[in-house]
């Protein structure tokens, strides 16, 4: 029964993939004009001498004018397989595959522990204001909720940025880390990156957190009115017990699944809060890309950006099983 | 008969076995053969569940039938076979010259309008943001194709003939304003506006207190005997099906296992899930002789008495 | 065989006992009374109300913006990188535009991108969670995949990069691009509310009645998904405002308009914090935070009209 | 015998925040001696779940105790309150909901809801390991007629019968003096209703716990029951043995409840009903609330509330009936 169930997630997985590939493939291809010749043109004036290799990766990534779709179709599937996305202008010297994978880390780290820090928090304050409900407590998480919800990000950062960093002085202004340092994996280093995350961190954090209150909290009260937190209660258990084992165990479940889509607002989120802050992340290159027109980059960086969204959901999905005894039957 | 004043006594709804027609019937039978329905899992292609399993019965033109069992033993799907709202997978449903299962949208609509349905769940039954003179109103509109001034005054007359009077002012309520038992009523109402010719009635009274359950019950009886028409009753509760019916069929696991006239049925049941379902039935007065035929006793059964 | 049946008629119904019912009943169709139940309720959700009085003050001065504004949005005609002075409140920008009345016109923009594009995803989630909802089989698979898909596939980034390839930008880009990006959610909202009400016993009984597929959707299903399509509605509002502003933000908008979003976009590529002109990105930033708090608030309103466990207490 | 639970005056208050309030439960006094089997009847909106969660100290918002105490083995429980109230549950009161279905947590299994109940009450220094927890858990599945393999499923892996007996073996697990049974069978099906049934009463007989059946169904009460209680709009109208009452009832609303049943085996099958309706609770009512529907109404029971004095071998609430008994004795007194 458990076995038919993760059956169906990793059929569900695979299609899921296939299909983002496809649209990612066709995407360029549907839009008017031709980015290739903007692309090749771009790279000229960049002065970046164009090779027959280089051309036939941009075409492929962004579509041969001329030429045979379920051909191109198949380059494209290969390259990708090759992590061949082409040559980006923003960047001369390095592969799109380059840039993205010395980028790819710093995000992984800000959103990973962004995210994970806003779903305890969240998810704690909504268990209290939901089993509080109606009370004092209730109503200022909620309220505090809601407005931070209405931020955005990015313009969060730019304040922190204006009135912490360059005003106060209590953080660094931008990167991710001190211009002079090399990256490596010394604690020095590791502090200074630290530092430097902090603000961007809980640029994303605060607004993404609400996200979680709502939900905890509107589930916790669903589940509050259930008749086994009424039969708990009858039997005399702990006011914890009953809150935590019975109520909010089950209210976090339906957050559980939320949680994988979450995911997807926190990066889009990041995408602007990185630019904001030259964080020299996926999102800072996005905005590069954008800017600059580099629809190579912002191709390729879109596939990574929502293939690790799907492996992220499937992980959380592979997960669930664990948390809920009904699943697959 | 208004509420002030003086109350009646409670007019009793008597079953002795047999329930006539005061007009003779002219509605076609319900001929059910070989019925089966199994549910193929598509996941758990190995195990099939059935619903129903090679059921036949007839209900004769005018005839009330009482189909029984508890909950599972497929008297609902049945019902939704009958109804035209599923299919069988095996067997043949005939009303009259009419393959049921074979009627496709048109052809269904317009059975539709011979064969009515009448739920368990008056609160589920009515749409509640529509007025109870609207859903009454959609049938006759739809089937007889009436004009909106010919359906309303149909409407009234329908609404008072199940007893909810003043009609225009019932028409004009929602149903959260409804008791449950006025919602019934307002169901039964709407079941019958189409001149159907087969009410099936699915549990009508399972969710009524039990003081309003002889109210709706006679109803039924009296729309049966003064229009003809044929009534198939799905129950799990045997004095319901005693005075309503004249004949009962037994349900369980999808299979018949016991058929007959129903006080004949019901004071010698054959089979042992009959003698469960008799005993599941709340009986403050069994209580008091204790008296209860056990499976065991079930040999003692006397030879079948003539029909009556 | 006599029929023993009393002849008696049925019983009266009663005294009427439940009914609550106003006075105008009889006369206002039902559609209407409902509409107006539903606003009655909403208002009387406190934080409903706040979120109403929000938006309708924002509609107010983005209606009268040229009576209240003091100068013309676009005219180059003050000192650039003034700060705050008696003519121009909030300061100028670069180019020597007022910053105020940039702020009042700018209402204009974000409430038409914010509404009309929460209208179209609105459109779009109904359509596809009702057909998915009622035709189950075939049709609700696929359906159901495709919105499946366009939920996990990131918004903001899918959204930037659709601007980004559509050169040329009107605001209209802007609220296909925002639409098309954020239906999902209602979508699926929608869908599983659908498959819940067509089994719903009235839902039959409409069947029965010898309602048509058209009129059973429209008239018995939807109307019952008032509060649903409501916060689908305002959720993706709420959701077309921020994308709006991140658009604009980085550029992909259209900057020649003005909206709250490119005056963020102008005060970041001037460097209005590093020149100390925080206003510039404060006053813009808090009016979108504020409108979507007020869609946000008025979803709880909503919230609370279709889960009778969520209505406030106090 | 002893008195275990004394109710005195009490009230029920439904206040929604929007919309009318309802008072459920009015001016109820009822007794409960160790050890009996009280059935507590009536239909929809009679109140008699809202008596019983007040009983339990249960009410939730909206619902409110609106005056009455209520002495549990001498101890009012009407106040207490948090913490104390808590400690009361233990060896005190346990409540057995209407639908077990939904009556367990769906993701702890059966084991893991035994050691919840038995942790929560454990003394002070008291220890419960993993084996005793599981050596209390199948003696109390064995009590309910289930194998011990259930301690180990989830509930959904669980029929609702199953379920049923599942939550009534948790309510005995404390050994409680006193049990209240809302409605235990009604989301059952017919057939195992029977069953869970039995199980109540062997239960009760066994283990000789004071307990209270409650459910809208006559029949099913006058079979288990020592003694019933009838509600009607929010006031208990009749108290009598059960036997007695199957001789014939008082109060004209369980004389007439009585008709609504019937022998579905008998000869001739005669089905009652009751007309009208409900009266309208958020009103106050000055005479009997069974007036408007009633066969015996006078102007008396218009005007003034019947008091519920003794009748027969227990009590009713009925001017008339009160008054014909009372005209009886005086006959007899006389001749």
């Amino acid at each position: 029964m458990r076995y038919r169930y993760l059956r169906r997630k990793v059929v569900l997985f695979v299609i899921t993939l296939w299909a983002a590939l496809t649209l990612n493939f066709l995407l360029p291809r549907l839009m008017p004009g031709s980015p290739v010749d903007a692309a090749l043109g771009k790279l000229a004036a960049a002065g970046v001498p164009i090779t027959n290799a280089e051309r036939t990766a941009i075409e492929i990534q962004l579509g041969v004018p001329h030429g045979n779709l379920i051909a191109q179709y198949w380059q494209y599937l290969t390259g990708i397989a090759h992590f061949n996305f082409g040559v980006s202008y923003s960047f001369p010297n390095e592969t799109v595959a380059q840039a993205i994978g010395s980028a790819a880390p710093w995000t992984l780290v800000l959103v990973g522990s962004t995210t994970i820090f806003a779903f305890i928090i969240g998810t704690l304050l909504g268990v209290y204001a939901g089993w509080r409900r109606g009370k004092g407590a209730d109503s200022v998480i909620t309220v505090g909720a809601t407005f931070f919800a209405g931020f955005p990000p990015f313009w969060l950062g730019l304040l922190a940025l204006y009135w912490l960093s360059f005003k106060l002085g209590w953080f660094p202004i931008k990167g991710g880390y001190s211009p002079g340092l090399t990256p490596s994996l010394s604690l020095s280093f590791l502090a200074d990156a630290f530092k430097h995350s902090i603000l961007p961190a809980l640029a994303l954090a605060i607004t993404s957190l609400s996200g979680w209150v709502f939900g905890m909290r509107n589930n916790m009260i669903n589940t509050l009115g259930e008749d086994y937190v009424t039969f708990a209660e009858a039997n005399g258990l702990r006011t914890r017990t009953v809150a935590l084992l019975y109520a909010a165990r089950n209210a976090l479940l339906p957050n559980v699944t939320a949680f994988g889509l979450s995911l997807g607002a926190i990066v889009g989120g990041a995408v602007l809060v990185e630019g904001v802050f030259g964080y020299p992340g996926l999102g800072n290159l996005l905005y590069i890309a954008v800017s600059n027109h580099d629809y190579p980059l912002m191709q390729a960086l879109f596939l990574v950006i929502t293939v690790s969204m799907l492996v992220a959901i499937f992980i959380v999905d592979l997960l669930y099983v664990r948390l809920d005894p009904r699943v697959g039957e | 008969m208004s509420a002030d004043g003086d109350v009646p006594a409670e007019p009793a709804l008597v079953g002795n076995g047999d329930r006539r027609l005061t007009v003779a019937s002219s509605v076609p039978p319900l001929v059910i053969s070989g019925v089966s329905k199994f549910y193929a899992n598509r996941l758990r292609r190995e195990k099939a569940v059935t619903a129903v399993d090679d059921v036949s019965f007839t209900i004769a033109p005018g005839a009330a039938v009482a189909l029984v069992g508890a909950s599972g033993s497929g008297k609902s799907t049945l019902a939704k076979m009958i109804t035209g709202s599923e299919r069988p997978t095996a067997g043949s449903i005939t009303f009259g010259d009419l393959r049921v299962e074979r009627l496709r949208r048109n052809a269904l609509r317009r059975f539709h309008s011979r064969v009515q349905i009448i739920f368990q769940d008056p609160y589920g039954a009515l749409n509640p943001l529509h007025t109870v003179g609207y859903a009454v109103m959609r049938p006759c509109e739809n089937f007889l194709g009436m004009s909106p001034r010919e359906a309303r005054r149909r409407v009234h007359e329908l609404l008072e003939t199940v007893g909810l009077t003043p009609p225009t002012q019932y028409a004009a309520k929602l149903p959260h304003q409804l008791s449950g038992g006025q919602r019934q009523r307002v169901v039964i109402a709407r079941a019958l506006a189409c001149n159907p010719e087969l009410i099936v009635a699915d549990e009508p009274v399972s969710m009524l207190d039990v003081s309003l359950r002889a109210g709706v019950l006679r109803l039924l009886a009296k729309f049966r005997e003064e229009r003809g028409l044929s009534l198939l009753y799905i129950t799990h509760d045997l004095l319901g099906a005693r005075v309503v019916s004249d004949e009962i069929i037994v349900l369980n696991r999808g299979r018949i296992v016991e058929q007959g006239r129903t006080k004949q049925v019901l004071q010698h049941p054959r089979d042992s899930y009959t003698v469960e379902l008799l005993n599941a039935v709340a009986n403050p007065f069994a209580a008091a002789d204790g008296a209860r035929p056990s499976p065991e006793a079930l040999t003692a059964r006397p030879p079948a008495e003539p029909a009556v | 065989m006599t029929i023993v049946t009393t002849a008696a008629p049925p019983e009266s119904p009663g005294k009427g006992v439940e009914v609550r019912v106003g006075p105008a009943s009889e006369a206002i169709p039902t559609p209407l009374l409902f509409l107006g139940r539903a606003l009655r309720t909403l208002w009387s959700n406190r934080k409903a109300r706040v979120g109403l009085c929000i938006i309708g003050f924002d509609i107010l001065i983005a209606i009268c913006a040229p009576l209240i504004a003091p100068h013309s949005p676009t005219a180059t005609t003050f000192t650039p990188y003034s700060g705050p002075t008696a003519t121009n409140w909030f300061g100028t920008t670069g180019n020597g535009q007022d910053v105020f009345s940039q702020m009042i016109y700018g209402s204009r923009i974000t409430l038409l991108v914010g509404l009309a594009a929460g209208a179209l995803a609105t459109l779009v989630a109904v359509t596809i969670g009702l057909v998915a909802g009622y035709r189950p089989g075939a049709v609700d698979e696929v359906l159901s995949f495709i919105t499946n898909l366009a939920l996990v596939i990131p918004a903001l980034p899918l959204m930037i990069i659709l601007a980004a390839y559509l050169q040329g930008r009107s605001i209209w880009t802007i609220v296909l691009v925002v639409a098309f990006t954020s239906w999902a959610t209602g979508a699926r909202v929608i869908r599983s509310q659908a498959t819940t009400l067509r089994s719903r016993e009235y839902v039959t009984a409409a069947v029965f009645s010898g309602e048509r597929l058209f009129r059973i959707v429209f008239r018995e299903i939807l109307p019952n998904m008032t509060s649903l399509v409501a916060a689908s509605f305002f959720g993706a509002a709420t959701a077309a405002i921020l994308a709006e502003a991140s658009l604009e933000f980085l550029g992909l908008g259209n900057p020649s308009t003005v909206s709250w979003g490119t005056i963020l976009y102008f005060a970041q590529q001037q460097n209005a914090l590093l020149t100390g002109q925080w206003l510039l990105v404060f006053a813009p930033g808090l009016a979108i935070a504020l409108l979507a708090v007020s869609f946000t608030l008025v979803n709880f309103g909503v919230d609370a009209l279709s889960n009778p466990r969520l209505r406030e207490k106090s | 015998m002893t008195v275990l639970l004394e109710a005195r005056g009490v009230n029920v208050v439904y206040e929604p925040v929007r919309g009318v309030r309802i008072w459920s439960v009015r001016d109820v006094d009822l007794t409960l001696e160790q050890g009996e089997f009280v059935g507590l009847v009536g239909e929809s909106g009679c109140g008699k779940s809202t008596l019983a969660f007040a009983l339990t100290r249960m009410l939730r918002p909206p619902a409110r105790l609106d005056g009455g105490a209520i002495k549990f083995d001498g101890v009012d429980i009407a106040t207490v309150e948090g913490e104390a109230l808590r400690r009361q549950r233990r060896n005190g009161f346990a409540l057995v909901l209407q639908s077990g279905m939904n009556a367990l947590n769906p993701v702890r299994t059966v084991e893991h809801h035994v050691g919840d109940v038995l942790k929560a009450h454990a003394r002070k220094g008291e220890r419960f390991s993993a084996g005793a927890v599981r050596r209390r858990g199948a003696e109390l599945v064995d009590m309910v007629r289930l194998p011990e393999s259930v301690l180990y499923r989830f509930p959904h892996e669980l029929s609702g019968g199953m379920r049923q007996r599942v939550s009534i073996a948790l309510a005995l697990s404390l050994q409680p003096r006193f049990i209240v049974f809302d409605e235990p069978t009604t989301a059952l099906d017919v057939i195992v209703q029977g069953a869970v049934m039995q199980t109540i009463k062997d239960l009760q007989r066994d283990q000789g716990f004071t307990a209270m059946l409650i459910s809208h169904d006559l029949g099913v009460v006058l079979e288990a029951t020592d003694r019933v209680m009838v509600m009607y709009a929010g006031r208990i109208v009749e108290g009598q043995p059960s036997k007695a009452l199957l001789r014939g009832a008082h109060h004209p609303y369980t004389e007439a409840l009585l008709g609504c049943y019937a022998d579905p085996r008998a000869d001739e099958v005669r089905l009652g009903e009751i007309s009208g309706a409900l009266p309208d609770l958020s009103l106050p009512n000055t005479g009997c609330p069974f007036e408007p529907r009633c066969r015996l109404a006078e102007a008396v029971c218009v005007e003034q509330m019947p008091p519920l004095s003794p009748l027969g071998e227990g009590t009713a609430a009925c001017h008339v009936r009160a008054r014909e008994v009372g005209a009886a004795v005086e006959m007899r007194s006389v001749g």
